[in-house]
Parts: C-alpha cells; structure tokens; sequence
C-alpha cells in the first residue's frame, strides 16, 4: 500500500472551516441550508479521513507527517501526523461530528448559524489537537477548542445555570492548561540546554532522556492540565455541570471527543516523555483512577438527572481508561485506547438518547419518566443496547475495553484489577436500575403516556453508533491492530525501567521537597 | 567654599517640604506650589553637582527644568481653574467622584 | 561643534517627530478658522494624514544604520523606530476610534487632535533620546498634552477630576524623576546614557551611593508611568474619568514610552542594577500583576476593568524586565505592539458602545450586544481572548514570549505565578463575553443607530493587527528581538 | 467440524429474523421460525454427536478456531468452539428441551402482547446458552455466560410494567454481576497465570506447572465458583431466582430450570482438572452444593406458589450437582444435570399448564381435585414428581442416587447425610405440592371453574416427551453393571484427568452391597417422605395447620425465607446507597466542589477588599506612591 502523497490531515483538520466560510455568506433565516452545508461538510470530512485508516501502516512511526517552518525563529513548526494512538481518535472526531449536526436538526432552534459556525470551529480544533506533533501547535489547539466549547455551554445551554457551568468550565480547563504551557516552555528550555536546538517538535522532544527531578515536576505539570480534562477523580466536578448544561449536541462531543484529549495527552506525552516519572506516579494514578470508578459510580446511584448521571458515569469509564494506561503494559494501554473509542461511542449515544427524550418531554429528571418502553419501543430498544454497552455486556463494546484494562491493571498489581472488577457490578447496577426508572413500570405521568416514537431521521443517526459499538464488540481486533505497533513501542520504554531506582529517586525529590538539601 | 554635602542637604529638605506638602496641603495650588519646590530643589542639586564636578551641564539642564516647570505651571493652573468650575473649590479631597 | 548642514542632515531620522508637530500647528492655525471648529472633521483630517505622512517618513528611517543626533541626544535604531511605529499606529487609531466620540462632549476638538498629535511626538521623543534631560523633556512634553487631553470634556466632572488627579501624581512623579536625574549626574557628570553605560562599567563613577539613589528615583519616575504597584493608584481613576479614546491612548503610548525608557536605563545604561535589585523587581512585577487582577474581578465600569487589566497587562510585561536579556526585551516590545492592537480594539468597541447607547460603560450595556451587533461583538470577543492570551491571538504569542523569556532566565516560579494570574484574569474578561452573550430581556434604547466608518476602521486595523500577530508573527517577532539588539 | 457454528448460528439467526422483522409477521409464523431455528441446532448437534462417535473414545476433542477474536500483546483470544462429549450432552439438552419449550410457548403466550419479543429474547437466549457450552475459552464462555444473564434479565422483566417483574430482573442481573465478578478475577488469575484463556491449553498446562492443592489454582477455582453460585444459584447468592419466577412460565421452565442455572455446574465440570488440583475447593463446593440442598428444600416446604416451590427445588437440586462435582463426581453432577433438565422443566410446564387452565392461578391452596380435569397435565405432573423424589426407576433416582453414592464413597460422611436429608425433604414437599394441586376437594373458585381445559397438543406434546424422558432418562446410566453405564463412558475422557490428579477410581473398590444399601436407603427416604406428605395432606388435612401454630416460629422463619432478602437488603443494599448519599452531599458537593467554589469565592472577596485601597483622595495616593518610593530607596541602598 503506497502512502498517500497529499496532505490530507491538513485537509481534515480545515476543512471544516470551508463549511463556516460558506455558512457565514448564508441568509440568517434559511437554517435548512446552513444545517444542510454544516451536515455535507463534517460527512464529506469523515469519508475524506477514512483513507487515514486503509492507508495507515500497522507501524509504530508516525505517518502522513507534514511539515512546515512556522515560527522558526523559536524552532515552532507545523507539524502533524498520527500513529496508532492517535489514528482512532481522529476517526472517531471526524465521525461523531455528523452526527453531532444531525442531532441539533431539531434540538437548536435559535441562533443555527452562530451554533454551526461554533461547531465546525470546534472540529477543527479538535482533529488539531489529536494531529498536532509540535508542543506549540498541539498547545494551540488544546486552547483553541475552549471557547467554542464555552460558547456552546453558555449560549445554547439549558437556561438554568449555564453561566456557572461555562466559566467553570473554561477557568477549570484553563488553569490546567496554564500549567502545561509552563512544563512545555521548561521542556523546551533544557532540550535547548541540552542540544542547542530550539524546537517544540514533539520527535526530537522524545529523543532525549529528561533527569528524574525534571521528569517529576514536568509529569505534574503536564499531568495536571490532562488531569482535570478526563478528568480524573478529584478534579471531576466540572465535568457533571458541564454537561447537564450543555446542549445535547455539546454534551455528545464533549464526552465522546474532548474527555479523550486528556486521555490521550497522557499516553502521547507523560508516557512517552518522562517514563520514569510515570513509573513512579504510575500507582498513584492508578489509585485515583480507581477511586474514580468507584466514586463516580456512588454518584450514578443517587443522581437525579439523567444527564447527570451519565456524566457522573463517565467518570467512571474514565477511570477505568486511566487505569488501563497507567497498568503501563500491552494489555491496559490497548484496552484503554479501545476503551477511549468505546465510550466516544456508548456515552455519546446516551447523551443522544436523552436529547431525544429531552426534546420531546422538556425534563430530564428521572421521576419525569417511568413506562417509557411502552410508548417508545424502538427508544428502549436502542437505549437498551447502548446501556449494555455502557455495563459492558460481552459482546458489546465496553467489555472489550474494561475486560483488557483489568487484565492488563490484574497483571500490574493483582488488586488493580480486582477492585476495577467491582465498577463493573455497580455499572450494572446504576445504569439498570436508571433504565428501569425511566423505562420500565406502569406511566405514571400522563404527559408520558402520547410522547412519539424516534422518527427515521433520529434512528438513523444512532443505527451507525450501534453498529460500531457491535463491531467492536464483535471484532475489536480491526482496530487492535492498527494501534498495536505503537503501543508496543510505549510498553518496550517500560520493561527497561527499573522500578528500584525510580523509587529511590522519588524519595530524594520527596527529601528536596521537605526541605533537605543536600 | 561650601562643602557639597551641605547643598544637597539643603536641596534634600527643600525637597522632603515639598513632598510633605503634596501630601498634606489640601488646597490644590498650594500642592502645585510644593511640586514647584520639589522642581526646585532638583535644580539647586543640579548646580550643587556641576559647581562641584566642574562641568557645566548640570547649569544647563537648570534651564531646561525651569522652562518646563513654567510650562507645568501654565497647565496646572488651567485645570485647577477648570477644577475650580465644576467643583466650586479647589480643596484637593473634593474631587473624589472617582474611586474603587 | 557641528554645523547646520549637519542638523539638516540629523532631522532626516528626526523626521515623525517633524512631521507630527506640523501638522499639530497646521491645525491649530488652521482652526482659528470659526468656520472649522464645529465638526472635528478637519482636525481628524490633518491629523491623520499627519499621522500616515509620519507613518511613511519611518519607511525611509528604517534600515538606516544606527546613528546618534543632535550632538546624542537623540538616536535612530530599530528600537526607536520600532516602538515609533506602535506609537504612530496608537495615534492612528485613536484619532480613528475618536470621531464622533469627542464631538459630542462639547470638547475644542480641534485642540484635541493638535494635543495628541504633541503628545505622540513626545513619546517618539521619548523612545529617541539617550540622554536622561532629553528623557525628562519628552516626558513632560507628552504628559502635559495628555493632562489637557484628560481633562478636555471641560464640562464632565469626572473628567476634569481625573485631569487634576493625573496632573498632581503625575507632576509629583516628574519630580522624583528629576531629583533622581540629579543624583544620577552626580555620580557620572553627564546625563548621556552611552557615557553612563561606560562610566559605571568602567567604575569610574564619584559615589556608588548617589548612583543607587538617583537610579531609584528613576526608577520610581518611570514606574508611575508604567502603573506599577504601588505607582498605580491613579490608573484607574484617571482612566475611568478620561475620554474613553484618551484612556485606550494613555493605556497603549505611555506604557511603550515609558518601558522604552525603562530598557534604555535599566536594560542598557545601568545592567548592573537590573541584577543587584533582580528581588525588588520580582516583587514588583508579582505584586503588579497580582494587585491588577485581582482588582478587577469585581468592577462593573469596563473602562475602569480595563484600566485593572492594563496594570496586569504592565505586570506580565514587567516579567519580561526581570528576565532581563536581549529575548526578554525583544517580547518586550512584541507585547507592546499587540497590546495596541487589541487593548485600543477593546476600547474602540468601548467607544462604540457608548455612541451607540450614550455614556454607559457600565459592563450591563453589553447585554446582548454580541447578538445585536454580531460582527462587532465578535470583533470583542477576540480583543478580550487577545487580552486573556488565548490563541491564535497575538496575545498570546506575546504572552508567550514574555514568558518563556522569564522561564530561559530561569524564573520558574514567576512564570507559574504568571500563569495563575492569567488564569484568574480570564474570569472578569469571560464576565464580558458572558454578558455579551446574554440575552437582555429589556430593549436598550439606543441613541445612535449606525457606528462612525472611523471608528469602523479602526477596529479593523487593530483586529486585523491582533490576529495577524497571533497566526503569523515570526517576522514582527524577529524584528523586535533583533531591535532590542543596541 | 468446521460447520458446527451453525449450531449457534441457527438460535440467533432466528433472533435475528423475529427481531428485525417479526412484527410484521403472523404469530404463528413467528413461533415456528423460532422453533425451527431451535430444531435445527438440535438436528446440527446429533448430526455433530454421530460426527464425533465416529473418532475414538480418547481423541473426542474438537477445537474449531474460526477467527481471532481480541489480540493485544501476549493476550490473544482465538474465538472458536471446542466439540467433546461434555459440550455434546450439553448441546444436546440444552436444545431439545428448548426446542420442546418452543413449541409449548407457541401456545402458551398467545395472548401476550409481547408474543414477537418474547420468542426473540428466547431465541438469542438459546443462541447464548450454545455459546457458552461450546466455548473453547473462558472469555468466549464468558459471553455466553453474560449473554444468557441478559436473556434472563431481559425474560424475567418480560412484564415490565409490573414493578415485582422489573424489578425481579434486576436484581437477578446484579446478583449474577456479583457472581460474574468472581468468574473475572478467576479469569484474570487464570491469564495470569497461564498466558492463555484456551481451554485445552490451560487444562494441559494445569497439571505440570501446579501441584495439587497450589494457592494459584485454589483462589482461581474459588473465584471461578463465585460465578458459579451466582449464575446457579447456590449459596449465598441464590436470592435471585424464587424472584426469578416472575417470568413467563416457559422461561421459568427453560432458563430458571433446566438450562442456565445449571450454567454454573456445567463450568465447574468443563474445569474439573482445576477442580482436581484444588482439592479446597472442591471442599468448598461440595459443603455449598449440600447446605443449598438442604437449606432451600427447607424453604420449599412451606411455600404455596407453585412456582416458587418449584424454585426453591430447583436451587436444592442444583445444590445435588454441586455437590456431585464437589466430591470429585463430576459425571454424576452432569447426570443430574440432565436429568433434571428433563422433569424439572416438566414440572414447570405442568404448573403452566395449570396456571393456563386456572387463567393464571398459581397459589396452590387455590387448586385442589385437578386430576380429573387435567389427566395429561396430572400424568406428566406424576411422573416429574416421581423422578425428582428419587423413585425408582425413574430418572431422578439414578442421577441423585449416583451423587449420594459418589458423596458417601467419597467418605464425606456429613455432606452425604445432608443429602439424604434434603432427599427426604423433597419428596415430602414435592408430594405436599402434588397433594395439594390434584387431590383434596377442589378449592378453586366456581367462576374459573366452569372452562377448565386441558392444554391442546402444542402443550401436551412437550409434557408427554418430557414425562416419557423423565421416566426413562436415567437409563443411560444404571447402577451396578459398569458396562451399561453409558454416559458415564461416554464422559470419561473429559474427566478422567481431573480423576487422575484426585487419584480417584471410582464404584471399582466398592462392593456391590454397599451400592445396594445406599440406594435401598436413599429410596427408603424418599418413600418415607411420601408418606409424610400423604399422611398430612390426604389422610388428615388438619394436622400441617396444628403444626404450623404449634412450631409458629418457625414456620413463619421458613414461609418469610429465613428472612435472607430483608438481610441482604439492609446489610448490602440500604448501606450502599445511604453511603453514596453521603459521598455526593460531603465529599462531592461540600469538599470537592466547594474547594473549586471556595477559591473562586476567595479571589472575589480579596478583590472587594483590595479595592477599597482606592480610595479616590488623591493625597492618599500621593502618600502610597511616596511610601513605595521610600521603601524603594531603603531597600535598594541597604
């Protein structure tokens, strides 16, 4: 199979932009038309990066690279390409977005032009994020993607609170990020020292082997920003707000694409750049990730809002990703990555699900519902599926994900996965015990009792998700594959640390900490 | 002749009046008037040094300060007049609209 | 003794300077005119035109080799001419943004162009001269024009109070300035900076003492013009009372002035103190950047918020300071240039607002605007993300620069304070955009339907700037690293 | 053998038609598709049973790979079937009885509205059920295994507008969570360990790199045994399945009796060489199996649902299987196993068909005097009661029989007296059942009364089967001629690993008179507890009411279940939820939430003090500028 001899991630990540160019010269009343351009443009993108996934070699290097001088002045490049880490998640963006523009057909009514404009800036910013191989670029885009999101939760929100929510979400996500761009100018600095090179090219960044003491500071640094975007366990509370008061079209692409930046920046940077700082926090992670599964599965129980609870699960899922990727072995980081793609695609569609019901109910309190499966048959079959996926019925998705984490987590520390394995028993009992409120029962409100079943076009922006959550389930190694090289190549980094003398390096930065210098 | 310790002495306090009576003097042109004497004790540094450095710039910058403090002047009294129109006074703690 | 010729020769690179003090004095001739005074058309006119005439005079100057004037008192190097361009663009678009704004506070508008048009030959004055009297002139040179300009909506009492404020502190600051130039001479005998440079280098200087005192005072002069905690107690009040166009001028000119200045002494003439007082001006800088953000938070006057985020704006830059180093200084002069662009963006959307809806900068007039005036409201939101340093502003790049300066000389920790400061600031600047983004229930009766063409380019001047500086600066960002080189 | 997918094929290929289409069909249409695609794996399974006779007795292993399934560094899952006599008998009781449930179902559920979903649930149930006896590895078992809980979940709930129903399929799922939690870690310790989750590779590798009794082995069995208490119901984490019962009868029949719950004996016999090297757990399950036995058949004692009677006989027998798999007997754990596939299902199709004739009556003190109005059903209902008390010959005598033999050979002396208490125990209740519903006067209300009918041939056609398989079932595995024990034989090669490791030859060193004893006493038991039951509920109805009020205490501990539901309720369930109450008031909203709230909240409060400093009296800022100054100066020349 040849490479591809054109620069097609450029063309996916701005693409979009020709969408907004022809939506901005749009009359302000025809919606349909500006839905309609929105709607071709990310389908258009989608199978424009589809060739990334036949063309892409199960190779560990980076391909379709580009590269062009930037700001060479500080050794800033354009630069992107993807590997088998990344590959997935690009897919992935360029997928859910579509569908994104086919579920506010009916949500968003005011504003459509101002909502697509956002949007498609938002996509933009995103394939960026997962493309970008220079430190400057890739922070760049991190930043970028704040304030459509913001715009998306502040303006289209549910009326309620979506100021707070916004601005704790964008100073949250910020503070984080600040904090990444001090580690990546620290980074950039020493790598100087060292080689007298200025560059934030993310290749030569890798080559050189950090002293502990650096790698220590720079992993919180980086860690913290990635941190709070999971986000893991105590710094998760954004996360609830920002999604029960953003539109439904937000809160899909939030959980399905911008959660699995933080993800995805600790495997690309904290694993690849400072091994031996993972090493050493590896358990720590471990731990609060593990908290997170739990914790945010207490939470699910005693939500009163759908979409609460569906951003308190994922948490949860987050959890279990964070834990596969700090088991630091072939099986947890493949299962995390799988995993990412997973609740993309399960999480997602709840959230598209509850918009459904939302648009039709106007509430999304659980005591609203109850009986739905009777005047909704096709609804309840469809959220059935996508909530096994979610519990991680064999067969669906999820369990492909949690079953390689906890493998992987088991093989790591026997009682990782053991304690991991307890999520999946309250999965279960959350998201079944929410469907039978919601479903199940006689219909107690009356309200209830003539609500109308999906129309085609709703069902046919699920069956796709449904089909993918099957697949893999069926068949994850069409994916495995293609991230296997990668991941190897991350894991060979791990089996040549010895954790020992990590340790003891750990405890004499603990030593500087306290104050004894020696 | 007069050691140069005792002129900047001299301009030091002549300063440290002025000052004193920026900040507690409360009519305006008497502030101004402070600010001149600060100006002024400037220049008599300035003439204290060049006398004792031997070199005449000092002299010549004098007349630089002195035009612009004449220029300062010109101004000050301007807005004070101004100061005086809006406020019907010029104490210096009635102009206190603006704050926080 | 040099001849005329030589002086003809000299006013070549003197030629802005020229330029702008004509063209003050046509229209102060011209305006005696009565036939004239009314609209400030005629003003504007000259003085733009003035300002674009400077503007192409610079084409000239620039890659002229570097060379002193008038017996050194004046100099022509990129730096000069650098920071005589943000000065000139500054000009540019507050003469813009002023049409129409001035006009209705009953203000001699003709006087107000001719003043800013003074004002700004003293700044570039300012950044020209090397020597400290020639410093001290331009100085008051340009302060003088600005107490006037402050105070020109004679009828306003805010207005005049913030005149009468601006002009007490500020006269009170020119004078320890001057008493510091005294001690300054003291110890060296000469005022020139190049002789200085190589007098304190050569440690040929007649009392270190009188050295550090007069470099102190000095020190403190310029730091009232650069709104330093706690040199900045006036900056808020002044610019809240000032004509909004005035305020966005003095936020952008007197700062590049006055941190010009700054680095001619600090950064070239006396190095040494750079590095003996490196704690003191950590502190500054934390406390300046700190004080100013934290202030603004809670303020509902925008003009009053912007002028709290221009004092954390001189914060971050002052980071650049205490790096020191010829990169420092180079961000230095990048942030001066994009804080123009986006700061007199912000305040020309300020002034639009307050022609549309009369004198209101209270923040509440925003509500919804973002949705009546979308363009114009995302022309805000972008000079806001600009000053929060989002990219691809150039603010952040700026940002960026500074702090990356600070982090090559090994500040860590002020760049993490740095940071933690950004992000707090970024909550009062979203407060903006929130309520932008609200809609009001209550329809805002509005005075003047359609916004001045000026005023329009000048937002498109300084959002073209702000954005140009964000995705494509390598070169203005290599022409401000090489300027600082002296 | 590359075709025997289609035995799991054909199940969900009519999942799959029924599901996408079926509400467009005619319900006939659509039970006979269902019931075809069963009928068809049933065919697939004896056509692959002859496939396999065919091989010779030591070399009936056959590993079909189709396709690799997950692949992640050493972790790499072929998924494929494994083909031996133990998936065979399985395969094959799995789909006839189904097949035979099919068709009963046809008739009984005409009336649902649910008619099309109910068939395709029951299909991919099948679908499931195949997977997960035909597995060649533990995670492809795994599915299966999760995939018939579903199933379940999705059947008990089939009413899902009674809350008892959906509520009751929840908690089977969550308690069958709990147990599949254990059946992950013993996974999980089990990859650990071996590398591999294939079957055969495992149970090679097994025995060379552990010797008997390793700690590794123990806790994977024990965890793997987890799994198996919670999907057969065993102690402690039987409470799902009397709930169980709120499914259609059919699926109580099916899923609750012959086929799922003994999902867990069938795993524990697939794994019998690890069994055999953990001889603690196999303590373990054989002291689980007997208590269950006993413990539940107490509660069936005194039960007058009929279903839930039969529940609970059906938790006490699986009890039996354990047991026969705990003292090493797996063979005779499988015999059960089918066996009570056969007249347990039985019995459940008769209470059907008595419920279908009273319109769904099933409270038994409603009944009384049926034989007459329901000869098959009263027949049918005959001999399954017969064979599940251990009469000779029918089937239940010899599978049981054989355990108990097994037990007490395998001097676990207790565990063998256990049995025969339980034994006794159920004769008595399935007579006091039997008693009730078809003699006595009749107690049913004159309305339902009038149109009492027997079941038309779709329902009496399983009956008579099961009734006839019932009888003779046990015959392919008659005590004392070791000749003629033909399943026995036909198991042996799966077992005879795990036999050597435990070093056990079984019914070889014993002597004839041994065997006869305990199986003339076993029978004694039973008949004994007929008699029990004739003599309280025919000869002198009054005599269980005295009983009742003379031993009240217990009586109620036993009719409430030793109140085990309300226990779990307050010590698991209620603790739970208050905790995660607690959790997201303090922690979540009040600590965590509040630190981001609070340092928001601190920066706006320093700024309304900070302020204030601008206090507009330009004097005053004088003053501050000069004071900085000052400090300036001081600092800078000291």
């Amino acid at each position: 199979m040849h490479e591809l001899n054109f620069p097609i991630l450029s063309l996916i990540t701005f693409f979009p932009l020709v969408g907004i160019i022809l939506i901005a010269f749009t009359e302000r009343e025809d919606e349909y038309l500006q839905k309609w351009i929105a709607f071709w443009t990310t389908l258009i993108n989608f199978i424009i990066s589809l060739p990334l996934f036949f063309y892409f070699k199960d190779t560990a290097k980076f391909q379709f690279v580009e590269k062009i001088n930037w700001i060479p002045s500080f050794g800033i490049s354009y630069h992107v390409g993807i590997d088998g880490i990344s590959l997935l998640l690009v897919l992935l963006t360029t997928f859910l977005c579509p569908i994104c523009i086919a579920a506010c057909w009916s949500d968003i009514k005011d504003k459509v032009k101002e909502f697509l404009i956002c949007f498609l800036f938002l996509e933009v910013s995103m394939i960026g994020v997962f493309c970008a191989l220079d430190m400057f670029l890739f922070y760049i885009f991190w930043e970028l993607m704040l304030i459509p999101m913001f715009l998306l939760i502040l303006v289209w929100g549910a009326p309620a609170r979506r100021r707070y929510a916004a601005i704790k979400f964008f100073l949250y996500t910020m503070a984080g990020s600040m904090m990444m761009l001090v580690g990546i100018l620290v980074l950039y600095f020493y790598n100087a020292k060292v080689t007298g090179e200025y560059t934030f090219d993310l290749l030569k960044l890798m080559k050189l082997d950090l002293p502990f003491h650096l790698q220590y500071w720079l992993f919180l640094a980086f860690g913290i920003a990635f941190a709070i975007k999971v986000p893991m366990f105590p710094f998760h509370t954004w996360l609830p707000d920002a999604h029960t008061e953003a539109p439904t079209v937000g809160s899909v692409i939030l959980a399905g694409v911008l959660l699995k930046m933080g993800t995805y920046g600790f495997v690309r940077f904290n694993l690849t750049l400072f091994p031996n700082a993972s090493v050493y926090f590896m358990q720590l992670m471990a731990i609060l990730a593990i908290i997170g599964i739990i914790y945010g599965a207490f939470m699910c129980l005693v939500q009163k809002d759908l979409k609460r609870l569906i951003a308190y699960s994922s948490v949860s899922h987050l959890g279990f990703v964070m834990l596969g990727v700090f088991a630091l072995n072939m099986q947890g980081l493949s299962g995390g990555l799988i995993q990412m793609i997973n609740h993309g695609l399960s999480t997602g569609a709840l959230f598209l699900l509850v918009g459904m019901i939302y648009e039709r109910r106007h509430t999304r309190l659980i005591a609203e519902f109850g009986g739905l499966a009777k005047p909704l048959p096709m609804f309840a079959t469809l959220f059935m599926i996508v909530t096994l996926s979610s519990i991680g019925l064999p067969g669906l998705n999820g369990f492909i994900g949690e079953f390689l984490i906890m493998v992987g987590a088991f093989r790591a520390k026997w009682w990782f996965g053991v304690l991991a394995a307890t999520g999946v028993i309250l999965a279960a009992w959350y998201m079944l015990w929410m469907y039978q409120r919601v479903m199940f029962g006689k219909v107690t409100k009356k309200e209830n009792l003539n609500i109308k079943d999906l129309v085609p076009r709703e069902i046919s922006l699920l069956v796709p998700l449904i089909v993918f959550i099957v697949w893999i389930g069926v068949h994850p190694n069409t994916f495995l594959s293609k991230m296997e090289p990668s991941i190897k190549q991350i894991v060979l980094k791990y089996e040549k640390i010895n954790k020992k003398q990590v340790d003891m390096a750990g405890i004499n930065i603990l030593k500087i900490i306290k104050g004894e210098r020696s | 002749m007069i050691p140069l310790s005792y002129l900047l002495m001299l301009s030091a306090i002549l300063f440290t009046i002025g000052v004193l009576g920026v900040l507690f003097k409360r009519n305006t042109i008497v502030i101004f008037m402070s600010i001149e004497l600060m100006l002024n004790s400037a220049n008599l540094s300035f003439v204290a040094f060049s006398r004792y450095l031997g070199n005449l710039n000092g002299q010549v910058y004098v007349f630089f300060v002195m035009v612009v403090a004449a220029a300062e002047v010109a101004i000050g009294l301007a807005i004070i007049v101004n100061m005086y129109k809006n406020f019907k006074s010029i104490s210096a703690d009635r102009a206190n609209l603006l704050k926080w | 003794m040099i001849s005329g010729i030589q002086y003809l020769k000299d006013s070549v690179g003197f030629l802005p300077f020229l330029i702008l003090v004509v063209s003050g004095l046509i229209i102060l001739l011209g305006s005696a005119e009565t036939a004239r005074r009314e609209s400030g058309r005629y003003g504007s006119g000259v003085a733009i035109v003035g300002t674009l005439l400077a503007m192409f005079s610079l084409y000239f100057l620039y890659g002229l080799k570097k060379r002193a004037l008038f017996n050194d008192m004046l100099i022509i190097d990129n730096f000069s001419l650098f920071l005589t361009a943000t000065i000139l663009i500054a000009t540019l678009v507050v003469i813009l943004i002023s049409r129409n704004a001035i006009a209705k506070d009953g203000a001699e508008i003709n006087e107000y162009y001719m003043l800013l048009l003074f004002s700004s030959a003293g700044m570039i004055l300012m950044v020209q001269s090397i020597n400290l009297i020639m410093v001290f002139l331009a100085l008051e040179i340009f302060s003088l024009g600005i107490y006037v300009l402050v105070g020109i909506t004679k009828q306003k009492k805010v207005s005049t109070e913030a005149s009468l404020k601006y002009l007490l502190l500020g006269a009170f600051a020119a004078a320890f300035f001057l008493y510091g130039l005294t001690y300054i001479y003291g110890a060296t005998g000469t005022l020139d900076l190049i002789k200085i440079a190589k007098i304190v280098s050569e440690g040929q200087v007649t009392s270190n003492t009188y050295l550090v005192l007069g470099a102190s005072l000095v020190l403190c002069g310029i730091a009232f013009k650069i709104a330093l905690v706690p040199f900045h107690m006036w900056t808020p009040d002044v610019y809240e009372g000032a004509p909004t166009p005035i305020t966005a001028y003095m936020a952008v000119g007197v700062k590049a002035a006055a941190f010009a200045v700054f680095i001619r002494v600090f950064g070239h003439a006396l190095p040494k103190f750079n590095i003996e007082w490196n704690t003191l001006l950590w502190i500054l800088a934390v406390l300046t950047m700190t004080v100013g953000n934290i202030c603004a938070l809670l303020q509902d006057s925008l003009k009053r918020l912007l002028a709290y985020s221009s004092i954390a704006h001189a914060g971050y830059i002052f980071v650049a300071i205490v790096a020191g180093s010829q990169y420092g200084y180079g961000a230095i002069l990048y942030y001066l240039l994009v804080y123009t662009f986006m700061n007199l963006g912000a305040f020309g959307v300020v002034v639009y607002v307050e022609n549309l809806l009369g004198q209101k900068d209270n923040i509440d007039s925003f509500k919804g605007f973002g949705f009546r005036r979308p363009v114009i409201g995302l022309c805000m939101a972008v000079f806001l993300c600009s000053l929060m340093g989002l990219p691809p502003t150039g603010g952040f790049v700026a940002k960026f620069a500074v702090f990356s300066s600070a982090i090559k000389a090994g500040y860590v920790w002020l760049v993490i304070i740095g940071v933690l400061n950004s992000a707090v600031a970024a909550y009062y600047y979203l407060k903006v955009i929130v309520v932008m983004y609200t809609r009001s229930e209550t329809a805002v009766e509005v005075i003047s339907p359609k916004g001045s063409i000026y005023n329009g380019i000048g937002l498109i001047i300084s959002l073209a700037g702000t954005l140009m500086l964000g995705i494509l600066p390598h070169k203005v960002l290599e022409i401000a690293i090489k300027a600082v080189s002296l | 053998m590359k075709y025997v997918w289609l035995i799991v094929f054909f199940p969900f290929l009519g999942f799959l038609i029924n599901g996408f289409f079926g509400r467009h069909f005619k319900r006939e249409v659509v039970a006979t598709i269902a019931a075809c695609a069963i009928g068809l794996a049933f065919v697939c399974g004896i056509y692959t049973l002859f496939d396999l006779l065919k091989l010779p007795p030591h070399s009936r292993v056959v590993e079909v790979v189709y396709f690799d399934w997950i692949k992640a560094g050493k972790l790499s899952i072929p998924a494929g079937f494994l083909i031996d006599p133990l998936t065979m008998v399985m395969v094959l009781v799995v789909s006839g009885v189904s097949f035979l449930i099919h068709i009963y179902a046809g008739e009984y559920m005409e009336e649902d509205p649910g008619y099309v979903r109910f068939f395709v649930y029951l299909n991919l149930f099948v679908s499931m059920m195949l997977t997960l006896v035909m597995a060649n590895n533990f995670l492809l078992m795994f599915v299966g295994w999760e995939g018939v809980g579903l199933c379940s979940y999705l059947l008990i709930g089939f009413w899902f507008e009674k809350d008892s129903a959906s509520n009751a399929g929840k908690k089977a799922f969550i308690v069958n969570r709990v147990g599949d939690f254990g059946f992950l870690v013993g996974m999980f310790i089990i990859f650990s360990a071996f590398h591999t989750l294939n079957f055969r590779e495992v149970f090679e590798k097994a025995p060379e790199m552990f010797t008997v009794g390793s700690t590794t082995i123990t806790l994977a069995t024990l965890c793997l045994f987890l799994g198996a208490t919670g999907k057969s119901a065993q102690i402690p984490l039987y409470v799902w399945l009397p709930d169980a019962m709120e499914g259609p009868t059919p699926v109580s029949a099916l899923i609750h009796a012959a086929t799922m719950v003994t999902a867990g004996v069938y795993m524990m016999a697939r794994c019998s060489v690890l069994y055999a090297l953990a001889p603690f757990s196999l303590g373990v399950a054989g002291t689980i199996g007997a208590l269950t036995a006993v413990f539940a058949a107490s509660m069936a004692l005194v039960q007058v649902d009929m279903k839930r009677v039969l529940a609970y006989s059906t938790i006490s027998q699986i009890g039996y299987m354990v047991l026969g798999c705990g003292v090493g007997a797996f063979a005779a754990g499988i015999f059960h196993l089918m066996t009570h596939a056969f007249f347990k299902a039985l019995l459940f199709l008769g209470a059907g068909s008595v419920s279908h004739a009273l319109a769904g009556e099933l409270d038994i003190r409603k009944m009384g005097g049926l034989y007459k109005k329901l000869p098959i059903t009263h027949i049918t209902f005959l001999s399954a009661t017969l064979a599940i008390s251990g009469i000779i010959p029918f089937a239940g005598f010899f599978s049981k029989d054989e355990i108990l033999f097994e037990t007490f050979i395998g001097h676990h002396y207790i565990l063998y007296l256990l049995g025969i208490v339980g034994a006794l125990m159920t004769a008595f209740y399935m007579f006091r059942l039997y008693f009730i519903a078809f003699h006595g006067e009749s107690r049913v209300d004159p309305e339902v009364e009038k149109h009492i009918h027997e079941p038309s041939w779709r329902m009496a056609l399983p009956l008579c089967v099961l009734g006839i398989l019932s009888l003779i079932g046990g015959w392919i595995q008659l005590p004392f001629f070791h000749n003629l024990k033909i399943l026995g034989g036909f198991l042996e090669p799966v077992f005879h690993h795990a036999h050597e490791i435990g070093g056990m030859e079984h019914g070889t060193e014993v002597g004839m008179w041994l065997e006869g004893a305990l199986m003339a006493l076993s029978l004694v038991v039973a008949l004994m507890g007929i008699c029990i039951a004739y003599n309280f509920y025919i000869k002198n109805p009054e005599l269980p009411k005295r009983l009742a009020e003379k031993f009240v205490g217990l009586y109620t501990l036993l009719f409430n279940k030793y109140y085990i539901d309300e226990l779990y309720q307050k010590i698991v369930v209620r603790p739970l939820y208050n905790l995660s109450l607690g959790l997201s008031y303090v922690v979540d909203q009040h600590i965590i939430d509040a630190a981001v709230n609070g340092t928001g909240k601190g920066m706006v409060y320093g700024s309304s003090l900070l302020r204030r400093v601008n206090t507009g009296y330009v004097q005053f800022y004088g003053l501050i500028m000069f004071i900085g100054a000052v400090v300036v100066l001081l600092v800078n020349i000291f």
